[in-house]
């Protein structure tokens, strides 16, 4: 599919804001959807909405094989078995999860889980506050020069009481890339686990769960062109196996007293409740749109927009960029402008057509060490174009020279 | 989609008059079961030898009259089978009703259910009684080491 | 609107299943959806999509203000203010998160949860699960004739160590209304609070929470004609601002760093990640949809359509009908055929275009006291019609027949 | 939908001149505040007389132009102010930026910043030294007895 035809498939990005072309480059906050995406979600309530699971009737049925179907999707995405798949809300829910089960099953004093300052707070909070609760230790890996998690800085902390490793594969501030694969050894090494947020990686790059050996993988439905309130926690076999579930209700369980109750095996009994059906349908349909177009080819043009549109910043005087210095390897660039808030350079954006996220991108600890309050982020996905990048570029030298004018 | 081919006479006959219902003496192993979505529950015995044959066999349970009829028909179909035959039956039969190729020579009366792939939601009532031999067998083979 | 016009906002209604009219029966376990809840998602993903809170640019607000605009609607199909409803996925975790929430702050050796045997396996399993992690006790009421939850039977339990009475609104098995006013007066005369679960009520009755007295409610959207995957937790203004959060990361925080956080006020505390923005406005719109119908003339219709199917189930011989002898209060009517499984009666009704669930309808403690191990039940809804309780009684009493027959 | 509009110079001259910028001796309370979506802070000083006079406030934080720019005038604003009138001040405010009518004549250099009512994600920047005021004043007046 060629570009135009692809960004067609998307009916958002045709709008106009504020009479300018709408140049969305916030997809690492969340991305736009095609319409494939919209018609299976349709389809899905028009022809066979139904309870999961619990119908003996057709259409209930058909409801439980979409649900099952999109799980397959999802599962062909990472590379996975279908059962190793928990639908959760998203890469939020899943990372609650994991370190309220898992953690329970494996932390206590004497114990560690290994993580970075760099992380999201969705990877950072939870392992805190369980670690918190059992009396484990939280430690943290010294940040490389770009502030890339480096497997020798893992391996520097890891020790024989580390039970989780948890890191990003890709930082939504830096755009830095995690070598996972030699991070799951160094766990693997230690008897310990490897975790890793794909918020960033699942959408934008070919991930093979079994390649690069990694134990858990969280990430968002939204942010892979899928609904929102919908994400999966991908999970070895034999570790799902082993987890006690953390919610309780509907059809998580085998048998029911009224004073103790024995549940399903995994995946089943960690999705509690009437699980968000459209969602999955929704997401499982995202998941063959992007293996349609191919997980290379979007990663390259992530890539390509990223590396043009963060030397093009540079050349701004005035503009500082972050994250690597040399090649970027996703599709996340991050920038201020200097003695400009970066809430005032995404107003001055948006009155141009350009969508950026401004603020501390719920990454307090990293942006302490940035010595930023706040700053500003362009990020790319399969449908943004060179037009976007050099709308973007303008409108940044604009603004530079718009606050310079004001601050007269 | 039609009752008729789900509900046949031997069907009905199985049910109401299930061969092997209750528990064995001396059983290699015991299993139970659940499906969750109805409640339904099953017991299964099985006594297996050294050669790998399955011996007997006896079930005991509640359920709808395709599990029930499913689990009476399938223990009949093993009894004095060797273990890797009585997984084909087990194979078979669920190939069957997902509409797969089967060589439904092998199945006896359980070809009688072929008409439940009409209605997917009750594949799982007719394949529950296979799930929970083939739980026992896993184990058995896994415990005693391979007894064939 | 008539019920001719009404039924045409259903696409899903209009379908032929197994070439016979469809006659949907089971809104009890999800409902289906008007054109107006499938519109505002779209409009919303073609419109306005964009992560909310984050973004400083004006597609980012506008998503905004339809997620809080959607949290105001909910508010006032409850009568409750829109910072007292917290977004869930649904029900059930709805009362998982205010089980370990509240339950974290008030229960504890010597105190006790009182609930019910005719719970629902959501509004059980939390509340178990919780008292056995903390030493308090579950203390069960003793159900009445009709197996309902009496004000009487509750005071009969509760003493100085009850914290939380926690019953259900409507029960999804029987169809027995619960007086949840005077319930919520035995609860704070103990200086306890009542917990309510409406998953079966919210959609199908007026509820006012001041009114009634109750301080918290639990609700799912899909059941109210909104999307899947999104419910709500409301809770008095109080005791939420006391709440600790249950789940972590995202915009639910106020301030985060390596070894400690703070977090936001409630209700934003409660939701940490990615919302599900596209359901929360799907759900809001249900909530406008159902009040411009009327919550009165809804119940009306469903009690109407429940004893009209009740008195005509039990003239057919051989079918026994459970819950209330006299007048039904709900659009629920549970019931089985002798002799015959209730998942063969499911099947036979199915190849008649009916859908009704038949199972223990995650009730397992409630079935073994009516000694079933499966019931079928009817439910009906505000696009149900007599032709759909004709349909029904048709299809029963043929079923009856063909089992008859063929169990020669 | 003008910048222009938005970063008048008067705006830009608070925020590069912030008035009554760092914190009093002697406060009748101070209160800080997060805007959590951007990691601004805010810290606010106001001194109460018995009469309910705000005599004296002073502010500090890190943010953008337009937080800091409202919080230098609203904090100009208020000293000298009877509670009541403050209180007036900071609703008629808020009401100028969500578009309702509001009185422009209480406001002094806070009107310059209407044109912030264009950008809906920003109004909780301007807005975000009212809160703080309210909460503050709110506090002192459930802790120490209303000073009026
Ligand atoms: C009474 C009752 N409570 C709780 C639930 C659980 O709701 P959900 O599955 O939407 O979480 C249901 C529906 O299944 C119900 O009927
Ligand atoms: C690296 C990373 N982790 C976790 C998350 C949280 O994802 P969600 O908000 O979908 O739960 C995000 C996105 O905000 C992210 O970028």
């Amino acid at each position: 599919m060629n570009l135009a035809a692809l960004r067609s498939e998307f009916p958002l990005l045709g709008r106009t804001e504020n009479g300018k072309r709408l140049c969305y480059v916030d997809s690492a906050a969340t991305a736009q959807k095609p319409q494939v995406v919209l018609d299976a979600v349709r389809r899905y309530y028009v022809e066979d909405n139904a309870n999961v699971y619990r119908g003996v009737y057709a259409l209930a049925a058909r409801a439980t094989q979409d649900y099952e179907d999109a799980r397959a999707d999802v599962a062909a995405l990472v590379n996975a078995e279908p059962e190793e798949i928990i639908f959760t809300r998203g890469t939020t829910e899943s990372l609650n999860l994991l370190a309220r089960s898992y953690g329970e099953l494996v932390l206590g004093p004497g114990t560690n889980v290994v993580t970075s300052p760099a992380e999201h707070h969705s990877n950072l909070l939870p392992w805190q506050q369980v670690a918190l609760g059992r009396g484990a230790e939280l430690r943290f890996v010294e940040l490389g020069e770009d502030g890339q998690v480096t497997p020798e800085a893992v391996a520097a902390v890891v020790d024989q009481g580390t039970r989780v490793i948890a890191v990003a594969h890709v930082s939504n501030v830096l755009g830095t890339v995690t070598d996972v694969a030699r991070i799951a050894e160094i766990a693997h090494a230690a008897g310990a686990v490897l975790v890793v947020d794909g918020a960033q990686s699942v959408p934008h790059m070919p991930i093979d769960v079994k390649a690069l050996g990694v134990d858990f993988l969280a990430f968002s439905g939204h942010k892979m062109c899928g609904p929102t309130g919908i994400g999966a926690l991908y999970g070895r076999k034999e570790l799902l196996g082993r987890m006690p579930p953390v919610y309780f209700g509907g059809e998580m369980i085998e048998e029911v007293t009224l004073t103790g109750a024995t549940f399903k095996e995994a995946p089943y009994r960690f999705e509690g409740g009437t699980p968000n059906v459209a969602g999955a349908v929704g997401m499982g349909a995202a998941a063959r749109f992007l293996m349609s177009i191919g997980l290379e080819e979007i990663h390259r043009r992530d890539v390509e927009l990223a590396n043009m549109a963060a030397d093009g910043l540079r050349r701004i005087e005035g503009v500082r960029v972050y994250g690597p210095t040399g090649h970027r390897e996703s599709g996340v660039v991050t920038f201020n402008i200097d003695g400009v808030h970066a809430h005032d350079v995404a107003t001055a954006l948006d009155a141009d057509g350009v969508c950026v996220r401004a603020g501390h991108h719920c990454c307090q600890p990293l942006m302490r060490r940035l010595g930023a309050t706040s700053t500003a982020r362009a990020s790319f996905y399969l449908y943004n174009d060179a037009d976007d990048v050099q709308q973007l570029l303008a409108a940044v030298a604009a603004a530079k020279e718009f606050f310079r004018r004001v601050a007269g | 989609m039609s009752l008729d081919d789900v509900y046949r006479q031997v069907v009905m006959d199985h049910y109401q008059n299930p061969r092997h219902h209750g528990h064995l003496a001396h059983p290699t192993l015991s299993v139970g079961l659940h499906n969750p979505s109805c409640g339904d529950e099953l017991h299964l015995d099985v006594l297996v030898d050294e050669d790998g044959v399955v011996r007997d066999a006896a079930f005991e349970g509640q359920g709808c009259s395709i599990s029930m009829a499913a689990a009476s028909m399938f223990v009949d179909r093993v009894r004095g089978k060797k273990i890797a035959e009585a997984r084909r039956i087990a194979e078979t039969f669920k190939d069957l009703l997902r509409r797969r190729e089967a060589d439904r020579s092998v199945l006896g009366d359980l070809e009688a259910l072929e008409g439940v792939s009409q209605f997917p939601a009750r594949v799982k009532c007719a394949t529950l009684i296979m799930n929970a031999f083939e739980q026992a067998i896993d184990r058995i083979q896994a415990e005693g080491g391979d007894p064939k």
